[in-house]
């Protein structure tokens, strides 16, 4: 393979803002009093609660179980009582089911899982068993539960591990493939012997040197390849991801495993790793908190439930007032009204954005210029999509492949007018999937 | 209604009568309107030589002759020659090409000029060509009635005028010559006055035979 | 021969198109532009129905109507006769494509079948039949400017429902909404069409 | 963690965190930045219009400049509609454009008349910015040469370096003109021939498109294949009958080819927004200018040829769709 | 003489033709039309809203000839219009409650928490962002899906709730389906009074987002004439349309958050209907 | 009383061309001036009179199943006479300027229109009172149409210059272009006076779209 950066079609270029925190090793959060852990945090069904209120739990204990085979159980970050189970805010801006722990300090492991030294030789339904109880979900953003992509039902030549973090601001994979290199490599090994696979393709933008150096002085250790790629938003999306790996393109509605595929986030390799190493579940991630009201970014180790009001605090709160927090990055993230709402498996970054970039925000016609048709990766024509969800024709923006829309915000980016693209894309997707159950109901 | 009960019978005989009628109607008509049709027909053909020809008796239309691809009528007067007139088709026009009617004197002098076709732009090159009496409302009240032609700056400039044997075309000024031209239809201009000297200059290499003619 | 074959073809659908510069036609040119489908089946229609009716309008009127013939030692000519002739003929040709196609070809009718009736009331069939009678064409003329003035009608006709389609979306003032700003993007049209003129 | 420390931490106020979809930054884009940046690329014409016509060409532009914005505010005031719209800079450049396209000898009110066609005939019956599906300058420069063809068709003769020019000279535009009265290729590009402001200078007007392709606010496909077209037409038919026509360069520096490649059929409002829809655009333009020109009866196919393929916009927007990524596979699937 | 014989005979010869052709043609291919349809057409309001549930009045004008649904089904027309159909036809008329629509929803800006939201301006989009920005998920978002939905310019959007004047909605339902808080139901037009909440949530977490929840304090239940007038289903209170409460139940029930109120107050004040 | 009303509604209320659209053809294309407007109208009046008239006659006795072929032939009949009569009696120029739009009469869709809508339901006095009422509102809105372009492209109306010496003719409004523009323009107008009656009066308002609906001649407005 030519060392040349991978690329895809399309694409912007939006400023990384990744300096506030790159070179901030990850800290471990200290113990907080009380943890809100979210139940459904999974794509898929939501996992049954197993505790009530008053019971005592131990770190790592499960806390509830999985309800189906795209589900996943869910531990207890520390040890503990449970005081709540009541709702509290989701990070849709919903209030949502949640389990409230109180510690006792003592932090203390219940029966963990019982670590499988010898991977090498282990029995791969063994170690996809392991992910499965560790409740292990996607933390590259979407949260769908990694078992399930390890169970393919088509036949799957190439692994890739997702490093390639192009949302602006984050720095958590990068930190975590800098400090955790080994587990990473570690992890992707582990992946593979599940897959059945010899090998894995680790893909890293380029402008992440000292990752790419780093992880290449390990990689042929563990059979792995580490693959530079291109700059350019949105590289780490995974159809784009597997384009520019492969050359290979993932029908519409289709899925990775289409084309012999699977994509897995990084710091989803590293928690199999310690699934499998340590038999530890999947309680604790790396989170960047960044943006530039924030005192002091940085990247943190957090356990799930900790509330981001905490998180922000550690970085020593805000300069000034943000207009925005987000979880995630400032392309894909998801906006918040709340501090209340708790880190996730799959929150990859807590970001506050200044006035500055919010306020030149009002919506205007579209005048045509193309720039959206010029920075979809998907190829499709937002700026007509946009149009006819505006006059709520949906069958032609359902014509117009909204479907194949990966809402990577690309198009609202570019847009001079901006025009709010993938929220009417998000509705067009919406009201499709509602006239569909409609028709299959009658 | 189904379809059994469809008489075909009826249906032929009131068509059938009622296009009887009408064409009973029209026919009737057609028989009345007959004689003036004719006459507003032949008014027609005439009307245009008559503006360009002093008065005459005969049918100039039945005593024409082409000669260097100028169509030629005589227009006499108790037998005798009044006058000529001249139509010839300039291709040179703007858009399409233009026709050229032009009297002349029995010595070859133009008398008057009249485009009967054209397809040049409204409002610059047709305007060249047409003569159009604009009534105001001045005229109206003061009672004021125009006969003749009415005028036009363009046309109105080639009375007089007289072409020899030989003689270089006459020119609009920007090509030298001092025929005016309406600014930015100096095209049809041209065009016109071209058709107007090949009117005139046709007539004077063929004077000799257009006026042995006379019989 | 070929020369002014290609005068009338690039007159009838350019230059003087029928819509947009003779003004024929227009009841159906606002009547199905709404939506580009509609109008390409009006579009088919319309060719196939005017390249019939002017073939058979000329044929009768240079082969019967405009003939004098001596009966009983009187001189007669029918020409008067073709406004009624062309009209009805022209409905009838309508009414018997109708059958045949439903007979022979029920795809092609359930497409074009909507608008036969609504061309035996449109300006454009019979203008085309009376026009090439001033003009003089021969038989062979007339049906080839009766099909290229249908050309230049469907031209426009998808030009103008495209246009229609993109007007759905956009905000146009309430008053302006529907026909009115149809005439006025007609208008426009018109003037872009009027760029053809002397190009024959 | 000491207490002291604790409490000077200052935490972001819930109430006042903004809600929106993602994505949560933008790039710097704007329409108005972008109608800026074309109103400069205009400013080498404009100057070379002033140097060759001078003040009274300022005098047209600034009244078409004022006059489009005037009337995009009283139209709003009128139509009850948000009235800040002519801040965005839009009805200034249609001004500007108009101005472009018309003879630094036009009467005061030809400009306001154009103002008014432009803004209310070619955009706000349409709903204003963006859904005008024909470019509003255009629509008033061709409503004004069928109007006042008389008008619209006298050129001042080019006084270079005269401020005071004024009607002294009329002269026929080089496409009007035959014959021997041919400017020279020289004139041409550097712009010391008769016509419309902004169709004289082919020099100036290369500039300012140079620019525009250099910050792509304009597509290049356009005024690529609108040039090249124009130029392999004339050119053959230039060669089968010299007489017909100029040869194709006279064609590509004469008339309001520059101005139209470069600034008139680019406008995205009415043109198409695939790449390969302004190619066949281009093309479509460049025919129609060519034919027009050479066989037709108006001296300036450019205006019109645009009009017309902005009427075909939306059927060549529909029809240069492309596939979107990960389509053919589909495609291969349900056909195994 | 001899023309007007001889253009009669070619047209009379020429019509005869025809017809036997277009006779034939009628007897071939006679196909049966109910001009009924038409003609019911013509007497509904044409507006085609489809209020009474068909793809239009011509539709539904099918429909009735059909006997598949009765006149008065048309929530425009007024009686007078559906009995003249029904006389048309010699069917009756039908007999159908009037509806109006319901906003089960009284938080207005002023008595709600809410956030300041950036995107498009529809609740079905809004509530795909942040649920719609509001601290009570339940309630009116305030982008007026509904008021731009009714053809009839019914809804009023009130400093951010949408308000529904009982004198213009017709009861035709366009509204229901558009909102995506499931806000609006249709309710017999005589009953004047209605619980303006949709939470389900305790008191306690709706009253920390909103001043005029419903609580679930049950006053009203007891100062109804019959405790079965009201339902209580968890911690919302609601009526019981099929045995209504009047309207002076306001006044007894002395609702401490006011979510209990009458529908004509709570819409009075100017209204000359939306331009859209 | 009533017969007063089928005079006088073609004139406003149900206008041919502003309320009822029908006729589009002529109504752009011979309203370049006032007197070819007027002339177009009354000769269309010619011919919805006379038609209605003998339509209402033959009503009773022409079959279902033939009557718009009958209708036809009736209003050939009749634009036949009008065009033999112009032909012989206009001024020439007229006859010249209204062309083809004569012999298309046949196909206007008002004078079917009427005959489907009104003659062959009515007597004769009342179905001619419609026919020049209708041909009056035709007429009427023909001359207003004509006289406003001409007054526009030559500043004259019925060919007398209103402003001496006035140049600035905007040709424009003569040609093609400015027959649809200003039809949509006074459409417009109408619309919107509609919409504020119809606001003040509490109705619904929806802008109008020719959709073929008003017509009626096919099955096409049906399907
Ligand atoms: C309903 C659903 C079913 C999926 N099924 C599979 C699967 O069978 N195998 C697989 O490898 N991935 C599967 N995926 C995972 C997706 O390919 C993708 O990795 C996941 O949605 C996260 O993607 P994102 O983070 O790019 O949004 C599925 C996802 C969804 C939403
Ligand atoms: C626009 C877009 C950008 C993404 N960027 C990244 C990224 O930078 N890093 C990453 O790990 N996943 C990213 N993802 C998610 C990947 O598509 C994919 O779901 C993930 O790598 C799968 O791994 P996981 O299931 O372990 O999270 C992105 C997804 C989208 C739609
Ligand atoms: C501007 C525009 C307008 C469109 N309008 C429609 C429409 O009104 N109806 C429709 O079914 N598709 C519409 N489409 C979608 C495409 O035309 C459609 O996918 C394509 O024409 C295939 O259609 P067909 O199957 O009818 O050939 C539109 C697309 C565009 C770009
Ligand atoms: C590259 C470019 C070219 C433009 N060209 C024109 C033009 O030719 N005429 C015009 O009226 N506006 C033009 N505009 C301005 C703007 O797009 C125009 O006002 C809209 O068409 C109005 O909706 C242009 C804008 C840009 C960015
Ligand atoms: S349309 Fe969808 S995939 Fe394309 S740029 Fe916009 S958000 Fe991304
Ligand atoms: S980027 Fe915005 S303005 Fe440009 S075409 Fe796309 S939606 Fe329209
Ligand atoms: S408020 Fe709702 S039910 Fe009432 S008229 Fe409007 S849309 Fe119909
Ligand atoms: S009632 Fe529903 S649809 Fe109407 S404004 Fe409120 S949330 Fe939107
Ligand atoms: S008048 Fe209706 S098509 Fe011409």
């Amino acid at each position: 393979m030519s060392d040349k950066p991978r690329k895809f079609k399309g694409g912007v270029h939006p400023e990384d803002s990744k300096a506030l925190s790159a070179s901030k090793p990850v800290q471990t959060a200290p113990l907080l009093g009380k943890y809100t852990v979210i139940v459904h945090q999974n794509i898929g069904a939501p996992p049954e609660i197993v505790v009530k209120k008053g019971d005592l739990v131990k770190k790592g204990q499960l806390l509830a179980k999985a309800t189906g085979f795209v589900s996943v159980p869910l531990h207890a970050p520390t040890s503990g009582t449970v005081t709540a189970i009541e709702k509290c805010p989701g990070p849709a801006c919903v209030s949502v089911p949640a389990i409230e722990i109180t510690a006792d300090g003592q932090d203390e492991w219940g029966s963990p899982f019982e670590p499988i030294a010898d991977w090498q030789n282990a029995d791969p339904a063994v170690l996809k068993q392991r992910v499965v109880d560790a409740g292990i979900v996607g933390m590259g953003g979407a949260g769908f539960p990694s078992h399930v992509k390890l169970s393919p039902t088509k036949p799957v030549d190439t692994l890739i591990l997702n490093g390639a973090e192009c949302e602006p601001y984050l720095t958590a994979d990068h930190r975590l493939m800098l400090e955790q290199t080994e587990d990473v490599l570690l992890g992707a090994a582990i992946l593979a012997r599940i897959l059945g696979l010899e090998t894995a393709v680790i893909g890293v933008e380029a402008n992440k040197p000292d990752a790419i150096s780093k992880l290449n002085a390990f990689a042929s250790n563990y059979n792995v390849t580490v693959q530079t790629l291109a700059v350019n938003y949105p590289q780490g999306a995974e159809k784009q991801l597997i384009y520019a790996l492969t050359g290979r393109e993932v029908p519409i509605g289709g899925l990775p495993m289409d084309v012999g595929c699977v994509v897995q986030n990084v710091a989803s390799a590293v928690a199999v790793a310690d699934a499998v190493i340590k038999g530890h579940p999947s309680i604790e991630r790396i989170t960047t908190v960044t943006g530039e009201p924030v005192v002091n970014p940085g990247n943190w180790r957090f356990r799930i439930g900790t509330p981001i009001s905490k998180a922000i605090e550690l970085a020593g709160g805000v300069k000034v007032q943000p207009a925005k927090l987000l979880l995630g990055g400032p392309m894909m993230g998801f906006a918040q009204n709340s501090l209340d709402v708790t880190v996730m498996k799959n929150t990859s970054g807590i970001l506050l954005i200044p006035v500055e970039q919010v306020s030149q925000y009002t919506s205007e016609p579209c005048i045509r210029c193309g720039r959206c048709v010029e920075a979809c990766p998907m190829d499709i024509l937002p700026a007509t999509i946009s149009q006819a969800v505006e006059n709520e024709r949906f069958d032609w923006a359902e014509q117009l492949n909204v479907a194949a829309c990966i809402e990577c915000g690309s198009c609202s980016y570019v847009c001079p007018s901006h025009r709010p693209l993938n929220q009417h894309f998000k509705r067009a997707k919406a009201e499709i999937l509602a006239a569909k159950r409609k028709q299959q109901k009658k | 209604m189904s379809s059994e009960n469809v008489k075909i019978t009826p249906l032929v005989l009131s068509t059938g009568l009622i296009s009887c009628l009408a064409t009973a109607l029209m026919a009737w008509v057609f028989v009345i309107t007959e004689a003036p049709i004719a006459a507003a027909q032949q008014q027609k053909n005439t009307a245009a030589l008559s503006q360009v020809l002093p008065s005459f008796d005969n049918q100039p239309t039945e005593e024409s002759v082409t000669l260097n691809g100028v169509t030629f009528y005589t227009a006499r007067k108790g037998g005798k020659i009044t006058g000529f007139a001249g139509e010839t088709i300039s291709t040179k026009g703007y858009a399409g090409s233009i026709s050229v009617l032009s009297g002349l004197k029995p010595d070859g002098t133009v008398t008057t000029v009249l485009v009967t076709k054209q397809s040049e732009t409204p409002g610059l090159g047709a305007v060249v060509a047409e003569r159009v009496r604009e009534k105001t409302i001045s005229d109206i009240l003061s009672g004021k009635k125009e006969t003749g032609l009415p005028p036009n700056r363009i046309l109105d400039q080639f009375n007089g005028m007289k072409a020899e044997v030989g003689q270089t075309p006459w020119a609009v000024k920007k090509d030298g010559g001092n025929l005016d031209a309406i600014t930015g239809a100096t095209i049809t201009s041209r065009a016109v006055g071209g058709a107007v000297f090949t009117i005139a200059e046709a007539f004077a290499q063929n004077k000799a035979q257009l006026l042995k003619e006379t019989k | 021969m070929t020369s002014n074959l290609l005068a009338i073809t690039v007159g009838a659908i350019l230059v003087n198109n029928f819509v947009l510069s003779k003004i024929l036609g227009i009841c159906p040119f606002l009547g199905v532009s709404k939506k580009l489908s509609t109008a390409l089946g009006m579009s088919g229609a319309v060719i196939f129905v005017m390249a019939l009716s002017s073939m058979v309008t000329a044929f009768i009127y240079n082969y019967v109507l405009s003939q004098s013939f001596t009966i009983g030692g009187v001189v007669i000519k029918l020409a008067f006769l073709k406004i009624l002739v062309f009209i009805v003929v022209i409905a009838a040709l309508v009414q018997v494509v109708e059958i045949i196609l439903q007979k022979f070809s029920p795809p092609l009718y359930q497409a074009l079948g909507i608008f036969l009736p609504l061309i035996t009331t449109n300006c454009a069939v019979l203008g085309a039949a009376e026009l090439s009678v001033k003009a003089g064409y021969s038989v062979i003329e007339s049906t080839i400017f009766g099909t290229c003035s249908a050309i230049g009608f469907a031209l426009a006709l998808i030009l103008f429902s495209s246009l229609r389609e993109r007007l759905d979306l956009a905000k146009v003032p309430a008053p302006f909404q529907g026909t009115a700003i149809a005439l006025i993007t007609a208008g426009i049209l018109a003037m872009v069409f009027m760029g053809f003129s002397g190009l024959v | 963690m000491s207490e002291s420390e604790t409490t000077v931490v200052q935490m972001p106020d819930a109430t006042k965190l903004v809600v929106s979809n993602s994505p949560h930054i933008r790039g710097g884009e704007t329409i108005s930045k972008i109608m800026v940046q074309v109103f400069i690329a205009l400013m080498p014409a404009a100057i070379a219009a002033v140097w060759f016509f001078g003040l009274a060409a300022l005098e047209v532009m600034v009244l078409c400049v004022m006059g489009c914005m005037a009337v995009e505010v009283l139209w709003n005031k009128a139509a009850k509609k948000p009235s800040g719209s002519w801040k965005d800079g839009s009805a200034a450049l249609t001004g500007l454009l108009l101005a472009m396209n018309l003879s630094s000898g036009a009467p005061w009110w030809i400009c306001i008349l154009g103002s008014l066609l432009a803004i209310v005939l070619g955009k706000q019956l349409f709903g204003g910015l963006g859904y005008n599906p024909f470019n509003p300058a255009l629509v008033a420069r061709v409503a004004l040469l069928i109007g006042f063809p008389q008008l619209m068709t006298s050129w001042i003769a080019p006084q270079p370096g005269n401020w005071l020019a004024c009607d002294a000279l009329t002269g026929a535009t080089p496409l009007a003109a035959t014959g021997k009265e041919l400017a020279s290729i020289s004139d041409l590009f550097y712009g010391n021939v008769g016509g419309c402001l902004g169709e004289t200078s082919a020099l100036a007007l290369l500039l300012g498109g140079a620019f525009l392709l250099f910050r792509r606010i304009i597509k290049w496909q356009i005024p690529a294949s609108f040039i090249a077209t124009v130029a392999i037409i004339t050119g053959l038919a230039h060669h089968v009958n010299p007489e017909l026509t100029p040869p194709a360069l006279y064609h590509v520096l004469a008339g309001g080819l520059m101005i139209g490649a470069f600034f008139m059929a680019t406008d995205m409002v009415t043109s198409p927004m695939t790449a390969n829809g302004a190619l066949i655009f281009g093309v479509g333009c460049g025919v129609i200018t060519s034919v027009i020109r050479v066989w037709g009866g108006y001296p300036e196919g450019v205006s019109f040829s645009i009009l017309f393929m902005n009427a075909l916009t939306p059927l060549i927007d529909r029809y240069t769709i492309g596939k979107p990524f990960g389509y053919i596979r589909i495609k291969k699937e349900t056909a195994q | 003489m001899m023309l007007i014989i001889t253009a009669v005979l070619f047209t009379a010869g020429l019509g005869a033709l025809l017809a036997l052709i277009i006779g034939a043609t009628a007897r071939a291919f006679a196909v049966e039309t109910d001009s009924r349809i038409e003609t019911v057409t013509e007497m509904l309001p044409g507006v085609n809203c489809g209020g009474c549930g068909y793809a239009g009045c011509a539709d539904f004008a099918k429909a009735i000839v059909e006997g598949r649904t009765l006149p008065v089904q048309c929530p425009v027309s007024t009686s007078v219009h559906t009995a003249r159909i029904a006389e048309y036809l010699g069917i009756t008329a039908g007999e159908k409650e009037k509806v109006i629509a319901v906003v089960r929803c009284g938080g207005s800006c002023a008595v709600t928490v809410r956030s300041p939201y950036n995107g498009v301006s529809d609740c079905r989009s809004a509530v795909l962002v942040a649920g719609g920005a509001k601290g009570c998920d339940f309630g009116c978002v305030g982008f007026a899906s509904c008021a731009r939905a009714c053809p009839f310019d019914a809804i009023e959007m009130r400093d951010g709730l949408a308000v529904v004047h009982p004198e213009l909605c017709i009861g035709c339902g366009k509204c229901v389906d558009t909102c995506p808080k499931n806000l609006i139901v249709l309710t017999p037009a005589a009953v004047d009074v209605h619980v303006y909440c949709n939470s389900p949530e305790k008191g306690a977490v709706k009253t920390k987002v909103c001043k005029t929840a419903c609580i679930a304090c049950r006053k009203c239940v007891k100062a109804a004439d019959n405790e079965t007038q009201m339902t209580v289903n968890g911690f919302l209170v609601a009526d019981n349309y099929s045995n209504p409460p009047i309207s002076d139940l306001v006044e007894k029930a002395k609702c401490p958050t006011k979510a209990l109120r009458l529908a004509s107050k709570h819409a009075a004040g100017a209204y000359e209907g939306v331009s859209k | 009383m009533s017969l007063f009303k089928e005079l006088t509604k073609g004139i406003i209320r149900e206008n041919p061309i502003f309320v009822l659209m029908l006729g589009m053809c002529p109504t752009l294309a011979v309203t370049n001036n006032a007197v070819n407007g007027c002339s177009m109208g009354l000769a269309t009046l010619f011919v919805l009179a006379g038609s209605n008239m003998v339509i209402s006659l033959i009503r009773n006795v022409v079959p279902k199943k033939v009557r718009i072929p009958c209708y036809v032939v009736v209003i050939a009949a009749f634009v036949t006479v009008v065009d033999l009569l112009m032909q012989a009696y206009a001024p020439a120029a007229i006859y010249q300027a209204l062309g083809i739009f004569i012999p298309l009469i046949v196909v206007n869709c008002i004078v079917l229109g009427r005959a489907e809508a009104f003659a062959c339901k009515n007597g004769v006095v009342a179905s001619i009172a419609d026919g020049i009422g209708m041909g009056l509102g035709f007429t009427l809105s023909l001359t207003v149409i004509g006289g406003i372009r001409e007054f526009l492209s030559s500043g004259s109306l019925f060919q007398i210059k209103l402003i001496e010496g006035w140049t600035h003719n905007f040709m424009l409004m003569g040609q093609a272009p400015g027959g649809f523009i200003l039809l949509g323009i006074l459409l417009a107008a109408i619309n919107w006076n509609n919409q504020r009656k119809a606001k003040k009066a509490g109705r619904l308002w929806s802008p109008p779209g020719l959709d073929c609906h008003q017509c009626n001649l096919c099955d096409f407005s049906k399907k």
